[in-house]
């Protein structure tokens, strides 16, 4: 097929998917806290159960008009959106939906995904820079400390999976994981519970924190501290520009649990089903995957407060970077021994 | 400071690198408009990055000068005036007013009528204790405990309303007594007006609630150990300091002095009530939050106690329908939410007051930010400010 | 208004704890006069000794608490409200009031001290008491006085071009001046107003 | 008093608060959708005052003791026959005017209590809002309108 064809037909599909996929996971956000703090949520937005509320959302901000403030570096100002958006969507290209389904199965696929998902930070710092504001610029300043922090624990955490699967395509990944045995000689349905999930959960376990650093998240939501910053590298955005960085944060959250689920998850692999029957299936059980972690992200989120900037970089440097090279240390020991 | 933090002591090491680098510092205009002042608040702060050198509070956005309004309205005119001093707890700012009033006339209201003071002055405690509990963790955070913590407002709230016809004004008190709102169909106001039916078994079913919901507080906000690691040891106010900056209510209590005017004044029938004043030890943000939680549920204890005990008789005694209050100087405070609130009623025997003076809880309580936000982090300014409890009605009066 | 205690106020002294504390205070800080009505106890102190009579107050009898400070406008000349009882007799003069009480038990004091018109001046509590800080501000440029010593004497409340001190009470109420008050159209003589409140049985 | 002071072992406060938001989670929510589904307000709650035209005898009181001087009232003399035949005939006040500002209201229901002859009542209605501030001056009949919703007195505490 053509070269351009092709390309353009991948990346139509990545946004097709990432997108709705964003859009999902916003009213996730609208009506599960809701609930959980006894409100009903959005109700009327297409009829019912408000399941058009993301969409009547960025419909109105579309309305809105965009304001460059005067002392904004506009050109930065204006670029700052798409970069951060840009960032969490070119993730997309290696995450596998399935076992041909996947827009580029790089071998180098890891090393990709860590530094085009830093390419956010990049636009987080733009925007907080070229605002004008001073508050955008302590939010900024604030993203990029927290970003460096703790991009560290996330790659050291994907580290450990690597090793485990000898390998850096995504796909490898998770064909290791499908093919796990467990005491040399178990069949692979055995494996219900995702293997990494058990031999990597430490690894898990900080990828995960790392992940709502990076997603700027409460616990982790300093950068944007509402309370503190009013909305730190957001406050001087509205209209479009704004809904860039608010769909950005949602598909940065996609991209992300996306992520997690191919590395811990077994991405969109099933036990019990082979490859054809996974083409058609794997992107349900990505997606499904991926929305659970977002669940769980935004549980954690409506429940606990945030951390302040030296305890975030305490954390990071005293815990989670020591904790994961000790992962790295002892997933190379098993891996060495048995 | 006497203990300086390590992490701080840390920064002000960074600090001094800065100076030598002269990069100069940043003023920051932290509102008027700003999310965590609680309305119309500005402090004009010199920040070094994240670090606060000096702070000075602009006030003033809400000065409705209500001190020389009630100079020209009479006394009962004022009553509705002065629930909108604080208006999260509107009841109970009207209180130390019309006893301050009282006695200068030398009347005393019915017992029934101060038992119900005293049960709707401690519901207004509740409900501004819950709006502290929701907007706090607010300030760090967590919104969550903010809708648990209003749903339960929200019985408290239709309760007082239900008695008295306004949820946040009720304008209840009248010199002598209390007056139910005349609500509903024609020639109510000749019929004998009291507490609505079944409004004393609503009470004891919404305090049940409350304790709950200080529970799920206790789980949610108070055990988190980021909360914890956010409040703990951060903005003391030690003893001598809260003397000095008049600091009162829980915001004293919290620094370890067991003063409370529900106590010490002998103005609504306390005497015969159990309840325990609960004190911090080291004035910290966290001691301010708990003391103010332990208060919800030490004001629940005492409507339970209050609404068995009631009395039933008249609501108001005889005073003539238009007050003249005899020449005469009178401070009167009580135990409000936020701390001590007090007028000072200077008559000179007509229709209004020649000088009311108002002393609110708030105003004193603020006024100790440029000393304890000396050398703090932002996101602590933010924890210190939200942890004093402040109302900005209350502040600017 | 006087100050000075009456026989009267003396006999009471040993029934009335407020006035036993009263008179004891005032011993100690060595005060003009005293009274306490209705509980309130009143110190009258001279200007020249105002923030020593303070300080001694604090350290001597316990009272540790600052509570407020505002100030008073005994004025012939009345603007908006109504004026004092004997308005003629009356003698023009401010009355900057302090109050400090004790967390160990429920005293407390008011501490009066007089400042005349025409040279509104006293010296300023900060260094005894942080927290009068923002109090006197408030009196400052509500009163017009001036607090001597004070760090930072700039308004507090009113904006800084604001023009007068608003609780003067030769001060008008602005919005009491442009509207007319819509109770004076008459139509039928009022009912009369001097029977009882008796509503409850 | 107790302090609740750093937990026993570590994130057993993050999991406590974890387990309070998932139990609300399943709960009925306690909001009601507000134009399909209203609350009903207690009946005594001061939502807008209804007056009623024929018990009003223009004594001007509420106008008088209003603090804010939201109420403006206008009224004449009308002479009337006389009740009984051959006695004198009546001087019966009539209104011309009765306007309540909401704009300017402060809700504290001073009128309604030094009303004497039963002539104002509170009424819980309080969906009245304008575009325009001129909108909240209610005229006499609008404020004759709020009297169909005034409600019946709760009952009393025994």
């Amino acid at each position: 097929m053509n070269f351009w064809l092709l390309l353009v037909i991948k990346v139509v599909v990545i946004l097709g998917v990432v997108l709705p996929a964003a859009l999902v996971v916003i009213y996730i956000e609208l009506k599960v806290p809701a609930r959980m703090q006894s409100r009903i949520g959005p109700y009327f937005a297409g009829g019912k159960y408000g399941w058009a509320q993301p969409l009547a959302d960025g419909l109105k901000f579309l309305q809105k008009e965009d304001l460059v403030p005067d002392a904004a570096d506009s050109s930065v100002y204006k670029l700052a959106p798409y970069v951060v958006l840009m960032g969490t969507v070119g993730t997309f290209v290696i995450i596998p939906f399935g076992p041909d389904l996947v827009a580029r199965d790089l071998d180098l696929g890891i090393f990709y995904l860590l530094a085009i998902s830093s390419l956010s930070t990049l636009g987080v710092l733009m925007a907080g820079w070229s605002s004008g504001n001073k508050y955008s610029l302590i939010g900024g300043l604030r993203a990029a400390a927290q970003l460096i922090a703790y991009e560290l624990p996330l790659v050291l955490a994907v580290v450990g999976v690597a090793i485990q699967a000898q390998t850096l395509s995504l796909n490898g990944i998770v064909d290791a994981q499908a093919s796990w045995e467990w005491f040399g000689s178990s069949p692979e349905w055995l494996n219900i519970v995702p293997p990494y999930l058990i031999l990597q959960i430490v690894g898990f376990v900080i990828f995960a924190t790392a992940s709502l650093a990076e997603l700027s998240r409460i616990p982790f939501d300093m950068p944007i501290a509402e309370s503190e910053l009013t909305m730190g590298y957001l406050t001087e955005y509205s209209g479009l520009r704004f809904t860039m960085f608010f769909l950005g944060e949602y598909a940065g959250m996609v991209s992300l649990a996306a992520v997690a689920s191919t590395l811990f998850l077994g991405g969109y692999w099933l036990p019990w089903v082979g490859d054809d029957v996974l083409n058609v299936l794997g992107p349900g059980v990505l997606l499904t995957k991926v929305l659970l972690l977002s669940f769980i992200f935004i549980w954690l989120r409506w429940t606990f407060p945030r951390l302040r900037e030296d305890q975030l970089q305490t954390m990071a440097w005293k815990w989670l970077i020591p904790a994961s090279l000790a992962n790295i240390l002892a997933t190379g020991l098993l891996k060495v021994v048995f | 400071m006497t203990q300086l933090d390590p992490r701080v002591a840390m920064h002000l090491s960074d600090a001094a690198v800065s100076v030598e680098l002269e990069t100069p510092d940043m003023t920051l205009n932290i509102g008027p408009q700003h999310p965590s002042t609680h309305g119309v608040l500005r402090l004009v702060a010199r920040v070094d990055g994240e670090r606060v050198e000096a702070v000075e509070p602009v006030i003033g956005y809400m000065h409705r000068g209500y001190e020389k309004l009630a100079e020209v309205r009479t006394y009962a005119q004022t009553i509705a005036l002065v629930n909108r001093i604080d208006w999260v707890s509107g009841f109970a700012n009207e209180i130390p007013f019309v006893i301050a009033v009282e006695k200068l006339m030398d009347v005393e209201a019915p017992e029934r009528a101060q038992y119900i003071r005293m049960i709707l002055t401690e519901m207004a405690r509740i409900s501004s204790h819950l709006i502290f509990m929701s907007s706090y963790p607010l300030e760090l955070g967590a919104a969550t405990p903010l809708m648990h913590a209003f749903r339960e407002r929200e019985r408290i709230l239709e309760l007082i309303e239900g008695v008295t016809g306004g949820r946040f004004h009720p304008n209840f008190n009248r010199v002598g007594g209390v007056k139910p709102a005349a609500g509903g169909g024609s020639a109510t106001k000749k019929l004998i007006q009291d507490l609505p039916a079944g409004f004393l078994q609503q009470a004891r079913d919404a305090m049940d609630k409350v304790l709950t919901v200080c529970d799920d507080l206790d789980d949610l906000v108070t055990g988190n150990e980021v909360f914890q690691a956010r409040t703990i040891g951060v903005g003391v106010v030690p003893r001598d300091k809260a003397l000095e900056y008049g600091l009162s209510g829980p915001n004293l209590r919290a620094s370890g002095v067991g003063f409370d005017l529900r106590k010490a004044e002998h103005i609504l029938p306390y005497d015969g009530i159990d309840f325990e004043i609960p004190t911090g030890e080291n004035g910290d943000c966290f001691d301010r939050y708990i003391v103010r939680l332990a208060e919800i549920r030490q004001a629940a204890r005492i409507i339970q106690q209050a609404v068995d005990r009631i009395p039933s008789g008249p609501l108001q005694a005889k005073v003539p329908r238009v007050l003249k209050v005899p020449p005469g100087q009178a401070y009167v405070r009580a135990e409000n939410p936020k701390g001590e609130m007090g007028y000072y009623i200077v008559s000179e025997g007509g229709r209004v007051p020649y000088r009311v003076k108002i002393r609110s809880a708030s105003f004193s309580n603020l006024s100790i930010l440029p000393w304890i936000l000396e050398n703090q982090l932002i996101p602590d300014l933010v924890a210190i400010m939200g942890s004093l409890d402040f109302v900005l009605g209350d502040v600017d009066r | 208004m006087t100050d000075s205690p009456s026989e009267a106020d003396r006999e009471d002294t040993a029934a009335d704890p407020h006035a036993a504390f009263a008179e004891r205070v005032a011993s100690l800080v060595g005060a003009d006069a005293w009274a306490a009505e209705h509980e309130t106890v009143r110190v009258v102190v001279r200007r020249e000794s105002w923030v020593d009579a303070l300080r001694t107050a604090r350290d001597e009898a316990g009272l540790e608490f600052f509570s407020w400070l505002s100030a008073l406008d005994w004025s012939r000349d009345v603007a908006v409200g109504e004026p004092a009882a004997d308005a003629e007799a009356l003698e023009e003069r401010f009355e900057v009031i302090a109050r400090l009480s004790s967390v160990a038990d429920a005293s407390a004091a008011h501490f009066v001290a007089t400042v005349p018109k025409d040279d509104p001046w006293i010296d300023s509590l900060v260094p005894v008491f942080a927290g009068a800080g923002w109090h006197e501000r408030e009196a400052a440029e509500m009163f017009g006085i001036d607090f001597r010593g004070h760090p930072n004497l700039t308004k507090l409340y009113l904006p800084d071009s604001f023009e007068g001190h608003p609780l003067r009470k030769s001060y008008p109420l602005l919005s009491r001046e442009v509207k007319p008050w819509p109770g004076m159209v008459d139509v039928e003589d009022m009912p009369s107003t001097d029977n009882v409140e008796a509503d409850q049985a | 008093m107790a302090n609740a002071r750093p937990n026993t072992f570590p994130f057993r406060g993050l999991a406590k608060g974890l387990k309070v938001t998932l139990k609300t989670l399943f709960k009925r929510p306690v909001t009601v959708h507000y134009p399909l589904e209203k609350e009903v307000p207690v009946p005594r709650a001061r939502g807008v005052i209804a007056l009623d035209t024929e018990a009003c005898t223009v004594c001007m009181l509420c106008a008088r003791e209003c603090p804010d001087w939201c109420i403006y009232i206008e009224g004449h003399k009308e002479m009337m026959p006389p009740a009984k035949e051959g006695g004198r005939a009546r001087a019966r006040a009539t209104l011309d005017r009765f306007d309540i500002d909401y704009a300017l209201c402060m809700y504290c229901g001073i009128c309604v209590e030094v009303c004497p002859f039963d002539a104002l009542f509170w009424s819980p209605d309080h969906e009245y809002s304008e575009y325009g501030i001129d909108g909240m001056l209610h005229d006499m009949d609008r404020l004759t309108d709020w009297l169909a919703t005034v409600p019946e007195p709760p009952p009393l505490e025994a």
